[in-house]
């Protein structure tokens, strides 16, 4: 096994999905699996995981420095890429997806994969519904807004409501964490939490497994060696939806 | 292969299941995370180096995976006193704190929060890779022993990690030594770097780094192999171990126990894979073996 | 990759036909296995390291070959004086001499007896497994300084072949500068160790060896950045190289040129083809590359 | 590619050949090419080359402290081996083996291998023939005593003068420096040279190809790997017969 030094690679397009997102485009397709990621290397700033949202791109939303700089790139600027890592989500039969803000990114190539039946696509308006045109092409697509501009008014969580979920054999969940918190819930009301796949976002710092900056409690499992994607059982009782740990591993709660 | 006769081990104070540890920094930084690797057959674990403020480390990246070894600058990120909170749950497990500081008063202080939970301590005088902490102070042995004896004082188990990169190692296990310590830990990684060619950046975002795994298994066996013959401490081996084997040699070399860091990544379960080989009724004591191949 | 511009190179006033030089003790004991190196396609070559008196070196086993790198214990074998005989067919060549002793004025006196017949000469402070001599005199800077001056009074150009095995390798690089090297060279092996645990004993009939190969190139580029910053003199960077990509990313670290050892093993024809990777007309100009990564 | 540790293994036989030379058994075969040496190692006192006389011995004679050691050591001592290594003879057709003393020893497995059509083997006296019953059986067997206790009065080359050599495809040497030199010579007089295949002894440390004192004038090859068998028009105007470095790389001229 050789040296696995960070691919560098050129970027090729910037695509604006939203006002706030972009996706990048980079000059090598990467082999994965929907749900895995890469440690991005943005040179001089940090290296920050990232879904794959196609085996050539990253889709990004600006919060802090990394996300920032990257939303900021132009054709020609080069980033470092490792992975993929993680394990992806593992689907066959009928599919469900439930997707909010930027957690769409990762579900997306799943979708357009042929492999999700049913979309439920939230954000907080409707400008801000990412990757609408292709999902509505692939899947089934059902829409929820925070302000009620496009499709239902509220969280994306209240349209399962209006789905027979035993319908399904899987139900891949990624989005803000209160928002998987309650799709966990209300799977585990009706028996459902093993069909549940969650892609969980942690504070992440070698991507590989060693250092734990990732682990969940109770189990210790590492997000992003065992994970990103957890299933609903795994997750019962867990620290989904009471809180992260930040860089330095101190507990930050969810109010 | 030569086993051992299963049994428990007391080192330097410190009561394991094993002779295998969990090295600082690998899947320490969480209380249930430790309990994983304690669960999955490490004979004890020292935790993530605990340090005077909370930090999040160095900006990436922070490792870079090469064929026959890990290249990491952490940077030390830790939850500084909130640590606690994650060993509240591991109280009376085999938990050892490995702690760091800038001064002797530092390392007391940060011992001192975590001292009703653990077994023990480990200074971690050894992290090439940060400014005024680890390596930066553990290769003078005044501060070395100044160091260990303010954690000494506070009466528990105390283990002092050790720099590879210093001119004269056993000059440093000695200086730990007379400061108290109740055995010497080496090694901590070496320092190295890796350049990108395309970005013409050096990868770490510290651009220093340090070493593990396979490719320093050599240097950490000379460094056990010089400390035993100049400490009467027990030495704990670390670098590179992967395999029952190495255990052997490691011990062969002259340490008591091992530590095993770079391995557990792709691995979490290699503890007790570890231990089902090396152990046997009617296997050779332990003691035949430490420090057998100073003939 | 990155190519450059074919073209000689002078590297501390030793004038070499590319950037690739065979390093020391590497098929270097005889005059017709440098000569054949060269024609293989080294740019210069570095001798095996002749001290004051001949010896045949440590007792075998001398070597242990790893999955990543060579263990390697000679002993400094070398037929003193007589490699005169050697050295007299190579006339002209860029052969550069390497020389080692006890104390200034062995230094001086080896460099003397070789100084019609090469075109420059390393010191070797560094070797790690030989009492008295290598690094057991290249730790310390006065030492070195005194060394180095002893050998440049000489007139010839003179490298310093340095050891990784110190705490502060800058400081021993600025030893060798005000010494009057006109290059150093970075790395010697790192002092290592394996033991047969079968035979309960060190492998190596030395006992300590040191390590070289891809299992070192980390710390080697590392060592070579370090001196980048700290030294004026150009850097000549060595340690586990093994393809052309290896010689630009030492190169990035800051070494004017870079020698090769172990990997001259199972490949004597490594040299032409580096080079004919390394190279193409339109290249980039190396001045573009040297240190780059310094930022 | 992981470490190659020497092999330790166990002598599990120690045969007398002659009054002189000793062949160790050892527990584990060594798969080979006849010709090819191993690094053996005689713990605390040295390492040294060695022929392999079959895939899981050695035979030795004593000349120093190693082999000394190695010629007094008895079933269930241990010694590590490395190698393999070297190229060996490559032989097809009629084959010539010319053999002096313990020179005997590599070209034991290729006689017994049933490759070699007529065997010439010398010696200083009748006891010390070494291995004389398994290679009259596999072989066309001459011998020649320097003392004339038995065969040939005289050097082992003087019996090439009663065969002709152009029937031979392959002509494989091994034996004292002179010897070698010797038939060298008678070899290149009929401009054989090229059938000659010459298996030398010279100062070995590191037996894989890195150090250099076995390199040989004035090719610079290494005996350890392009050797240690040559083919005569190789060795012509080399130093075979002339010189060897010792330990220290000096030269030490036969004369
Ligand atoms: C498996 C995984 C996949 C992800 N996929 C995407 C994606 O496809 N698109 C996308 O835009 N974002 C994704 N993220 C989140 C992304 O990694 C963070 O937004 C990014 O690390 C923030 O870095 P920053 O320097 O811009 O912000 P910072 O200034 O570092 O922090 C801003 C905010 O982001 C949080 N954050 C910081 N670092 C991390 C980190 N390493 N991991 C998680 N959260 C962090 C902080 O807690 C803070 O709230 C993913 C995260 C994970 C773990
Ligand atoms: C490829 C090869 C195959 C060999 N096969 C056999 C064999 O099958 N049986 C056998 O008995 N011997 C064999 N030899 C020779 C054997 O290696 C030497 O006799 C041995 O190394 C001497 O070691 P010592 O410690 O006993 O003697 P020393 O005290 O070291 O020296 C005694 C004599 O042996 C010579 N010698 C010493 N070391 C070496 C060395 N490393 N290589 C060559 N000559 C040396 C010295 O010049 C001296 O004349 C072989 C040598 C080579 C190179
Ligand atoms: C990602 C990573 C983080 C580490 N963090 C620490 C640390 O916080 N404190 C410490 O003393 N050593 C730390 N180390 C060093 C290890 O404990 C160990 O000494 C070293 O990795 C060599 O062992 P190994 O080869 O088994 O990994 C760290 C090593 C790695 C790879
Ligand atoms: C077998 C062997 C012998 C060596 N002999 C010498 C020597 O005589 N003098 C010296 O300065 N370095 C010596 N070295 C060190 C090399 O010159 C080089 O510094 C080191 O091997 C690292 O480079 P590499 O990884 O390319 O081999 C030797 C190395 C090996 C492997
Ligand atoms: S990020 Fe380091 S273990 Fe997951
Ligand atoms: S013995 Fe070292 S090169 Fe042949």
């Amino acid at each position: 096994m050789g040296d696995r030094m960070p691919l560098v690679m050129e970027i090729t397009d910037v695509v604006t999905e939203t006002p706030r997102i972009r996706t990048l485009f980079f000059s090598d397709s990467i082999p994965f699996s929907p749900g895995q990621f890469v440690m991005v290397w943005v040179p001089g700033v940090d290296e920050i995981p990232m879904a794959l949202s196609s085996p050539r791109s990253i889709s990004v939303l600006p919060v802090g420095d990394a996300t920032r700089t990257l939303c900021a790139m132009r054709e020609g600027d080069r980033i470092g890429i490792r992975g993929p890592f993680g394990n992806g989500f593992r689907v066959q039969g009928q599919t469900l997806a439930v997707a909010g803000g930027i957690g769409t990114a990762p579900l997306l190539p799943l979708a357009l994969g042929g492999k999700v039946t049913t979309f439920l696509l939230g954000a907080a308006t409707a400008p801000e519904l990412a990757f609408r045109a292709p999902l509505s092409c692939a899947t089934t697509l059902h829409v929820a807004t925070d302000d009620g501009s496009e499709g239902h008014h509220g969280m994306v969580t209240a349209l399962l409501d209006e789905l027979v979920l035993e319908v399904y054999d899987h139900i891949c969940v990624c989005g803000p964490e209160p928002m998987m918190h309650r799709v966990l819930q209300v799977l585990a009301e009706k028996g459902l939490e093993g069909r549940g796949q969650f892609s969980l976002h942690r504070y992440m710092k070698c991507g590989i497994g060693v250092c734990g900056s990732c682990s969940i409690d109770p189990s210790g499992q590492r997000v992003c060696r065992e994970g990103p994607v957890f299933t609903g059982d795994q997750l019962l009782d867990s620290e989904l939806g009471r809180y992260v740990r930040d860089g330095s591993g101190v507990r930050r709660r969810f109010d | 292969m030569i086993r051992l006769v299963p049994g428990t081990v007391s080192l330097g104070g410190v009561e394991m299941a094993n002779h295998l540890v969990l090295a600082a920094g690998i899947l320490g930084t969480t209380g249930s995370s430790i309990r994983r690797v304690l669960e999955a057959g490490a004979g004890a674990a020292v935790t993530k180096s605990i340090g005077p403020v909370a930090s999040a480390g160095h900006p990436g990246p922070c490792v870079v995976e090469l064929g026959d070894g890990l290249l990491n600058a952490m940077g030390l990120p830790n939850p500084s006193r909130e640590f606690g909170t994650e060993l509240a749950s591991l109280k009376g497990l085999p938990v050892v704190a490995s702690v760091f500081g800038g001064t002797p008063e530092e390392f007391r202080k940060v011992a001192s929060w975590f001292r009703d939970r653990v077994a023990g301590f480990e200074l971690n005088l050894s992290c090439p890779h940060a400014e005024g902490y680890g390596a930066a102070i553990g290769t003078d042995p005044g501060t070395v022993e100044e160091c260990t004896r303010a954690v000494a004082s506070l009466g528990l188990p105390t283990w002092v990690k050790l720099t590879p990169n210093v001119t004269d190692l056993p000059v440093i296990g000695q200086a730990a030594q007379r400061g108290g310590a109740t055995a010497v830990v080496a090694v901590n990684t070496v320092r190295a770097m890796r350049i990108s060619t395309e970005l013409r950046l050096p990868v770490l975002g510290n651009r220093y780094g340090g070493l593990s795994g396979r490719a320093i298994f050599p240097i950490a066996v000379r460094c056990v192999y010089e400390l035993y013959e100049s400490v009467e401490i027990p030495v704990i081996g670390v670098g590179g171990i992967a395999t029952a084997e190495d255990v052997i040699e490691m011990m062969m070399a002259g340490a008591s126990a091992v530590q095993i860091g770079s391995a557990v990544r792709e691995n979490p379960g290699i503890f007790r894979e570890i231990a089902g080989e090396l152990y046997r009724p009617g296997g050779v004591s332990p003691e035949e073996i430490v420090g057998c191949a100073h003939g």
